[in-house]
C-alpha cells in the first residue's frame, strides 16, 4: 500500500521537529482565529447594519411611482395605497407590509420652527416595518388611523422646546401643490440615539395625513419586509407581478433605496479583505520557509530515496502532504480557536472604546455579539490553507532538480 | 566590547548561510512592513481627510457659542460679546485665526426652486483665516468684504435650484421676532467641497449685510477658531475660556462632533493593534527560522561554549541574528510603503463607493498619508517585539550543555 | 369655488372662500408682507412662514406671494415704460419692471400691460434668463360697482399650457366703510359680518 | 605543582534503560608540563574524563582542581572563565565555526578575552605560521582539508598559550602524516613552553608519543604506565 506508506512517512516527518512543526501550526492557528473571529464580526456587523437600517426604516423594498426615489414629488404617488398593501399582505402571505407617505413640512410650537420630513405611516402596519414605533419613549404611538396626533424624535422635541400633550403646527404643501396646514398634538416622542434621525423625522397616522396633504387615498410608497433579507430576490418578482400595469409603479430593493449601505461595506470589506490577504500571505511564507528548510535538511535522505527509485514527482507530493497534514491541522484547531473566541464574546458580547460613538453612526449597538456560522468559521481558514499549500509548491518543485549522487554526497 | 563585536560578526554571517530561508523571512518581513505601513497611510489618509472635512464643516478647531446654542440653535442665542468686542479682546489676547459668523437656517429660492439651507454670514477676510468649507471657489469669485452684496453657494446647491452666477436668488429667514427676513442675493461665487452634503447645505454671504437683513447688528452666532494641530487643542481652548470669561461656551472640535473626536482615537488605537496583529503573524515565523538557526548550529554553539565563550555571548548572537534580519526586512518593507504611496499621490479614487464613502463622511479619493509617527511606531514596535521573540530562542541555545551540543551530531 | 373678498388700502386684505361646503370658511388675511391662513378643519390660524410663501395658494397657479404682494412692486422695482399701444381704442402702456437688487424677488423681470384706465391687460413674469414662466391674463373687461375692472382673470405657466387657474368677479363694490377689525385674526377665524 | 588532580570522580549516564558508569571512582594527578594520553575502547570513560577535566561536564561526585583551583563547583561563568584563559581545547572533526575563517576562528578565543584587535592579528597570524598554514588564513574551515582544519583548531587552543591542552581525539580523522606532524607540535609546545597535554585517543601512534599512558576501562583507570621511565 504505497499510499499509505507515503502518508505514515510524510506524517513522521512532520513530527520530527515538532517544534517547528507547532509554531508553523501556531501561525496558522493564530491567522486563522483571527480571521474566524474578525471575519464573524464583520459579517456580523454587517447584518446587523443592513438589518438596522433598513428594519429602522426603509425595509427590505418599496413600491413607489416611478422617479419619486430621486425627486420625492409628492404628486408622484401610488394610487389607492392602502388597497394595494392590503393585496400584497394576502397575496404575499406576509404581515409586514405598511403603506407611507412623506412631505417635507414645517414644524412649529409656541416658539420655534424647523423644517422635517414628516411621514403618514399606518399606525396598524407600520410597527411591522419601522422600529421607530418600538422606540417610543415617552407617550405611546398612535393607534387611530385618522387621529390628529404626532410623533417626533427627542432632538426635535428638544430643539422646538416641546413635550408630550403639546401641539404642533404642521405646514406644508399638498400634494396638488397648495398649502397645507394642520395642527397636531405630540403623544409619543422617539428616541434612535441617531441625533440626526432624531432630530428631521416625524410620524403621523396616514389617514391624517391623507387630509393634511390632500393625498386622496394614495401613498408615496408600500414598504415591504420580507421574512429575510436573502428572500428579497425570491419575492421581488412576485410584487412586481401583483402590481397593476396601468400604475406604472415599481419595485425598488434595498439596495436601491439605500446605495451607500451596500458601498459602504464594500469598502470596509474591501479593505479588510486586503488586510486578510496580508494575513494569509504571511501564514503562507511562514510554511514555505518550514517545508524549505524540511527539505534542504533532508537532500541527502531524499538521494538515498531516489536512488532507490522513487520519482522526484512522488517525493513533491510527499512534501504537499506534509504542509497539507500541518495546514489541516492549522485549519482544523484555527477554526475550533477563533470559533471558541467568538462564542465567547458572542456570549460576553463585544465592544471597541469608542466603538459607541462609531457603531451609532451606522445604526449599530455599542455592544456587538457576534455569531458563528459555518461561513465565517472557514471562510479564512480555508483561504489560509489554499495559501499554505500553495507556499509548499517552492519546495516540491525544487525536489524536481535534486541530483540522488550530489544530495548523497550533501552531509546534511 | 570585543564580545558584542564577535557576536555581531558570528551574527551577520549566519543570516547569510542559509539565504533561502534568510530570504523568504526577509519577503515576509518586508511585506508585513509594507503593509502596516501602506494600509495605515491608507486609513489615516481617509480619516484625516474625514477630520478636515469635518473640521472644516464645523469649523475651526474650537468654537464659541451662547451656551444655549447647541440645545436650541436659534437666532435668539448669540453670542454674549458684540463683533467689535470680539475683535478688541482676540485682538489684545494675540489671537489672529479666527472667523466670527452669523449662522441661521434659511429657504433660498430661484425662480424654480427652493431648499432649504444653512445661511453664514462670514467676514470673508477672517474666513481665510480659518480655512472652513466655502473656500474653495470653483466659479466666480469668493466674497470681497464683510458687506459684499453677493453670496456663494454650493456648486450643487446651484444645479438643484437651476441658477448659476449672475443672477438672482432669495434668502428668507426669520428675525429675532419670529418675523419674516427676505432679501435677495446675486450669486457671485460657487464653491467646491469634498463632500456632496456641504455643497448643498452651505450658503455664505458678507455678515453685515446678513445681519441688517436679521436686524441683529452687530452679534453673531458663532466664533471659530483654528490652530495648526488639530491633535493638539488645549492650549487654544484654554486661551478661549479664559477671554470670554464663562460667558459663553467654548468647545473644542472633538466636543463639538463627538464622532469625529472617537475616530482619531479609534484610528490611533487601530493603527497599533494593525501593527502588532501582523507582527504576530510574522512572529511565528520569526521564531520558527531562529529555532531552526539555533537547532543546526548546536554544535557550533557547544565548541563555543566550551572555548569560553559566555552564555550571554551566545544569546547576544541569536538576538542580533534576529535584528539584523528585521532591521533589513524593515528597510525594504518602509522603502516599498514610501515607493508605493508615491504613485498614489493624486490620490486613490474610490468613487465606485463614494456613497458608501459618504456615510462614513469620507470623500471619495483616498490620499494616502504616511506619517512619521506612524512609521516610527511600527518599526519600534517590530523591533521591540522582535526582540522579546528571539529571547526564547536565544535563551535556549544560552542553556545548551557544551558537552551534549558537541557530541551531538 | 366662490370666495369674498375685501381690500383695505394697498396693504390690507382677507379673502374667505363661501364654497364648495368642504372647504367654506377657509380664510386668507394679508397685513403687508404677512400672510395669515385660517383652516375650520384644524380650527387654527397659521401664519404663513416665509418659506411657505413661494408655494402656491389653495392649490392654483398663485403663489402666496402672488396673492400677498399687493403694490410694493412700485418701491421694490425699477420701472420703464416699452411702448404704448391701442387696445379697443384705448392706449395701453407696456412697462417692464426690474426687481432692485435686494428685493426679495426670484422674477429677473416683470412686464405689465396696462390699460390707460388703470386695468391690467397682461403681467409677464420672466426668469433671470429672460425666458417666460407665467402670464396673469385679463380675459374679460367689465363695468361692476361703477367702475372698469378686470372681471375675469387667468394665471398660466408656461411649462404647462394645459392647466391655469382663473378668477372672476361676480360682483364687487368699493368705498365701503371697513372697520379695522375686518382685518384681525380673530376675524379670519370668526366672520363676523 | 600538579596541573590537573582529580579525587574519587564519579560519573553515571544513563543511556536507554541502562546506568552506564563513565567515571566509576577516578583518582588522578597530572603534574606541570606533563604529557598524558587517555586510552580506552569506546565507553570507556576516556571523553567523560577529559570533558570533566575541561569545566565542560560536572562529575556526580568527587573533584577536579586546575591549577590548585577547585572547578567541580564553580559556576557557569567562572568555568567559562577558566576555560578561556587557561585551557585549549581540541576536539574529533567540525570544532571549526563555519561561519568564520581560519584566522577569525584562531582569534575567536582572544576577541573573547578582549584582547585589543591589531595584538589578536598579529598573534593569529604568528600562530597559523607556527602551525604551516602561512597564506590560507583566509580560507573558511570548507575550503580547508581535515588536516588544515585541525591545525587550525591546535593552533586556537595553543594561541593564548594555556596552562593546559586538551584535546579529544584530534587525530580521528586524519591520516598518518598529517598525524604525525600535530604530534609533533604538540611536543614542541610541550617541550618549548611547558604546556600540559591530556589527549584522550585509541590510536596508538598518538600514544606513543605520550610521557604518560592511562589506560582505562567501565570508567576505571587500569593501567598507568610512565613511558619516560621506560
Amino acid at each position: 500500500m504505497a499510499v499509505n506508506i507515503i502518508s505514515r512517512l510524510a506524517w513522521r516527518n512532520v513530527w520530527r521537529h515538532p517544534r517547528r512543526t507547532w509554531l508553523t501550526i501556531g501561525a496558522m492557528v493564530f491567522s486563522n482565529a483571527l480571521l474566524v473571529f474578525m471575519i464573524s464580526i464583520q459579517f456580523g456587523m454587517y447584518g446587523l447594519m443592513i438589518d438596522n437600517t433598513l428594519k429602522a426604516f426603509t425595509g427590505h423594498m418599496q413600491v413607489q411611482a416611478p422617479g419619486y426615489k430621486d425627486d420625492l414629488k409628492m404628486r408622484q404617488v401610488v394610487p389607492d395605497a392602502a388597497t394595494l398593501a392590503e393585496k400584497l399582505r394576502s397575496e404575499l402571505k406576509l404581515d409586514r407590509i405598511s403603506a407611507r407617505s412623506s412631505a417635507f413640512a414645517l414644524l412649529s410650537s409656541e416658539d420655534r420652527s424647523y423644517g422635517v420630513q414628516v411621514f403618514g405611516v399606518d399606525p396598524q402596519y407600520e410597527p411591522g416595518v419601522s422600529t421607530i414605533p418600538g422606540l417610543v419613549r415617552e407617550g405611546r404611538f398612535p393607534t387611530d388611523n385618522n387621529a390628529q396626533e404626532i410623533v417626533i424624535g427627542k432632538t426635535l422635541a428638544r430643539n422646538l422646546r416641546v413635550e408630550t400633550g403639546d401641539e404642533l403646527t404642521l405646514l406644508g404643501s399638498g400634494r396638488d401643490g397648495s398649502f397645507a396646514a394642520a395642527v397636531a398634538e405630540i403623544v409619543g416622542i422617539f428616541d434612535s440615539g441617531v441625533p440626526d434621525f432624531d432630530r428631521s423625522i416625524a410620524e403621523i397616522p396616514l389617514g391624517f395625513f391623507g387630509d393634511v396633504f390632500f393625498m386622496d387615498h394614495a401613498a408615496h410608497s408600500i414598504v415591504i419586509v420580507a421574512p429575510a433579507l436573502s428572500a428579497v430576490e425570491e419575492y421581488r418578482p412576485r410584487v412586481e407581478e401583483l402590481l397593476s400595469p396601468a400604475d406604472g409603479l415599481v419595485v425598488h430593493d434595498w439596495n436601491a433605496l439605500q446605495p451607500g449601505l451596500k458601498q459602504a461595506i464594500q469598502a470596509d470589506i474591501s479593505s479588510a479583505f486586503f488586510m486578510y490577504g496580508i494575513l494569509v500571505i504571511l501564514v503562507a511564507f511562514s510554511v514555505m520557509n518550514t517545508q524549505l528548510m524540511s527539505v534542504l535538511e533532508r537532500t541527502h535522505e531524499f538521494g538515498i530515496v531516489m536512488s532507490l527509485g522513487v520519482t522526484p514527482g512522488r517525493l513533491g507530493r510527499l512534501v504537499l502532504l506534509e504542509t497539507g497534514m500541518i495546514a489541516l491541522a492549522g485549519l482544523v484547531l484555527g477554526a475550533l480557536v477563533g470559533g471558541l473566541i467568538t462564542l465567547w464574546f458572542g456570549y460576553k458580547g463585544f465592544s471597541y472604546p469608542g466603538m459607541d460613538q462609531l457603531a451609532a453612526n451606522f445604526n449599530l449597538p455599542s455592544r456587538f455579539y457576534p455569531q458563528v456560522t459555518v461561513l465565517t468559521l472557514f471562510l479564512g481558514p480555508v483561504f489560509v490553507f489554499a495559501g499554505s499549500i500553495l507556499s509548499a509548491l517552492y519546495p516540491a518543485l525544487r525536489l524536481q532538480w535534486v541530483h540522488p549522487v550530489e544530495a548523497m554526497r550533501s552531509l546534511q | 566590547m570585543k564580545v558584542v563585536q564577535i557576536s555581531f560578526l558570528l551574527a551577520s554571517r549566519n543570516l547569510w548561510r542559509n539565504y533561502r530561508r534568510t530570504i523568504i523571512m526577509l519577503v515576509a518581513i518586508s511585506v508585513g512592513a509594507w503593509a502596516m505601513i501602506f494600509m495605515t497611510a491608507l486609513m489615516r489618509g481617509m480619516v484625516n481627510e474625514m477630520l478636515r472635512d469635518g473640521i472644516r464643516s464645523l469649523p475651526g478647531l474650537v468654537q464659541v457659542h451662547n451656551s444655549a446654542y447647541r440645545d436650541d440653535p436659534s437666532i435668539n442665542n448669540l453670542v454674549s460679546m458684540t463683533d467689535i468686542e470680539i475683535e478688541t479682546t482676540f485682538a489684545a489676547a494675540g489671537i489672529e485665526r479666527y472667523a466670527t459668523r452669523v449662522r441661521v437656517p434659511a429657504i433660498i429660492s430661484s425662480e424654480r426652486e427652493s431648499r432649504g439651507v444653512t445661511l453664514l454670514g462670514v467676514d470673508p477676510l477672517r474666513e481665510r483665516s480659518i480655512e472652513a468649507v466655502g473656500s474653495v471657489i470653483a466659479e466666480g469669485r469668493g466674497l470681497e468684504s464683510i458687506d459684499d452684496n453677493g453670496i456663494v453657494i454650493g456648486k450643487k446647491l446651484a444645479g438643484k435650484l437651476d441658477t448659476e452666477i449672475g443672477k438672482r436668488i432669495v434668502l428668507m429667514s426669520q428675525d429675532p421676532d419670529n418675523e419674516v427676513a427676505d432679501r435677495g442675493f446675486r450669486v457671485v461665487g460657487l464653491f467646491e467641497a469634498n463632500l456632496a452634503a456641504q455643497e448643498e447645505a452651505f450658503v455664505f454671504a458678507g455678515r453685515t449685510v446678513v445681519q441688517k437683513m436679521l436686524g441683529i447688528d452687530g452679534r453673531v452666532s458663532e466664533i471659530a477658531l483654528t490652530g495648526d494641530d488639530y491633535r493638539n487643542v488645549e492650549l487654544l481652548l484654554a486661551d478661549t475660556r479664559r477671554l470670554m470669561d464663562g460667558r459663553d461656551e467654548v468647545l473644542s472640535w472633538q466636543e463639538l462632533d463627538t464622532f469625529l473626536g472617537t475616530m482619531l482615537g479609534v484610528m490611533d488605537g487601530f493603527v497599533l493593534v494593525w501593527i502588532v496583529v501582523i507582527f504576530l503573524a510574522l512572529s511565528f515565523g520569526l521564531v520558527n527560522t531562529l529555532v531552526m538557526a539555533v537547532f543546526e548550529r548546536v554544535r557550533e554553539i557547544g565548541l563555543m561554549l566550551a572555548l569560553g565563550m559566555r552564555p550571554s555571548g551566545i544569546m547576544l548572537q541569536i538576538i542580533f541574528e534576529s535584528l539584523l534580519l528585521l532591521m533589513l526586512g524593515l528597510s525594504i518593507g518602509n522603502a516599498l510603503a514610501y515607493a508605493s504611496v508615491i504613485p498614489l499621490k493624486d490620490g486613490l479614487d474610490i468613487s465606485v463607493v463614494a456613497e458608501g464613502m459618504e456615510m462614513f463622511g469620507a470623500a471619495s479619493v483616498l490620499y494616502p498619508e504616511i506619517q512619521v509617527n506612524d512609521v516610527v511606531l511600527a518599526n519600534v514596535v517590530v523591533l521591540t517585539l522582535g526582540l522579546i521573540a528571539s529571547l526564547s530562542p536565544a535563551w535556549r541555545a544560552s542553556r545548551y550543555e557544551p558537552v551534549k551540543a558537541i557530541t551531538k551530531v | 369655488m366662490s370666495m369674498e373678498s375685501w381690500t383695505q388700502g394697498e396693504k390690507r386684505s382677507l379673502v374667505r372662500v363661501t364654497a364648495p361646503k368642504k372647504d367654506r370658511d377657509n380664510g386668507t388675511l394679508i397685513d403687508g408682507n404677512k400672510l395669515w391662513t385660517y383652516s375650520p378643519k384644524i380650527n387654527r390660524v397659521i401664519q404663513v412662514p416665509s418659506s411657505m410663501m413661494n408655494q402656491s395658494w389653495m392649490g392654483s397657479d398663485f403663489s402666496n406671494k402672488d396673492i400677498s404682494r399687493t403694490d410694493d412692486i412700485i418701491e421694490r422695482y425699477d420701472h420703464r415704460l416699452l411702448g404704448e399701444t391701442n387696445l379697443d381704442g384705448l392706449v395701453v402702456y407696456e412697462i417692464e419692471s426690474v426687481p432692485h437688487e435686494d428685493a426679495a424677488v426670484v422674477w429677473g423681470k416683470e412686464v405689465f400691460r396696462i390699460r390707460e384706465d388703470n386695468v391690467m391687460v397682461e403681467q409677464r413674469f420672466y426668469d433671470q434668463d429672460g425666458e417666460l414662466i407665467k402670464t396673469l391674463r385679463t380675459l374679460e373687461v367689465s363695468e361692476m360697482g361703477g367702475r372698469t375692472v378686470a372681471a375675469q382673470q387667468r394665471m398660466e405657466k408656461t411649462d404647462t399650457p394645459d392647466e391655469w387657474t382663473e378668477i372672476r368677479l361676480d360682483s364687487i363694490s368699493f368705498d365701503v366703510e371697513l372697520g379695522d377689525s375686518v382685518f384681525t385674526l380673530s376675524n379670519l377665524r370668526n366672520p363676523r359680518n | 605543582m600538579s596541573a590537573v588532580r582529580c579525587v574519587d570522580l564519579c560519573k553515571t549516564y544513563r543511556q536507554g534503560d541502562q546506568d552506564i558508569k563513565a567515571l566509576d571512582h577516578v583518582d588522578l594527578e597530572i603534574s606541570d608540563g606533563g604529557f598524558v594520553c587517555l586510552s580506552a575502547p569506546s565507553g570507556g570513560g576516556k571523553t567523560t574524563l577529559l570533558n570533566a577535566i575541561g569545566g565542560l561536564d560536572k562529575p556526580d561526585t568527587g573533584e577536579v582542581w586546575i591549577a590548585e583551583q577547585r572547578i567541580d563547583q564553580m559556576s557557569k561563568g567562572e568555568l567559562a572563565a577558566l576555560r578561556l584563559s587557561q585551557i585549549g581545547f581540541v576536539f574529533q572533526a567540525y570544532n571549526l565555526i563555519p561561519v568564520l575563517s581560519a584566522r577569525e576562528n584562531i582569534e575567536f578565543v582572544m576577541q573573547v578575552q578582549g584582547q585589543p584587535t591589531a595584538l589578536r592579528r598579529d598573534k593569529a597570524m604568528a600562530i597559523l605560521r607556527e602551525v604551516g598554514l602561512a597564506g590560507l588564513e583566509d580560507r573558511r574551515p570548507a575550503e580547508m582539508s581535515g588536516g588544515q582544519q585541525q591545525r587550525v583548531a591546535v593552533a586556537r587552543a595553543i594561541v593564548s598559550r594555556p596552562a593546559l591542552v586538551l584535546a579529544d581525539e584530534p587525530t580521528a580523522n586524519l591520516d598518518s602524516t598529517t598525524s604525525d606532524g600535530l604530534m609533533a607540535l604538540f611536543v614542541d609546545l610541550n617541550q618549548n613552553h611547558n604546556t600540559t597535554f591530556v589527549i584522550a585517543t585509541h590510536d596508538q601512534r598518538v600514544m606513543g608519543y605520550a610521557k604518560r599512558l592511562i589506560r582505562m576501562l567501565d570508567g576505571k583507570i587500569v593501567d598507568d604506565i610512565d613511558q619516560q621511565a621506560a
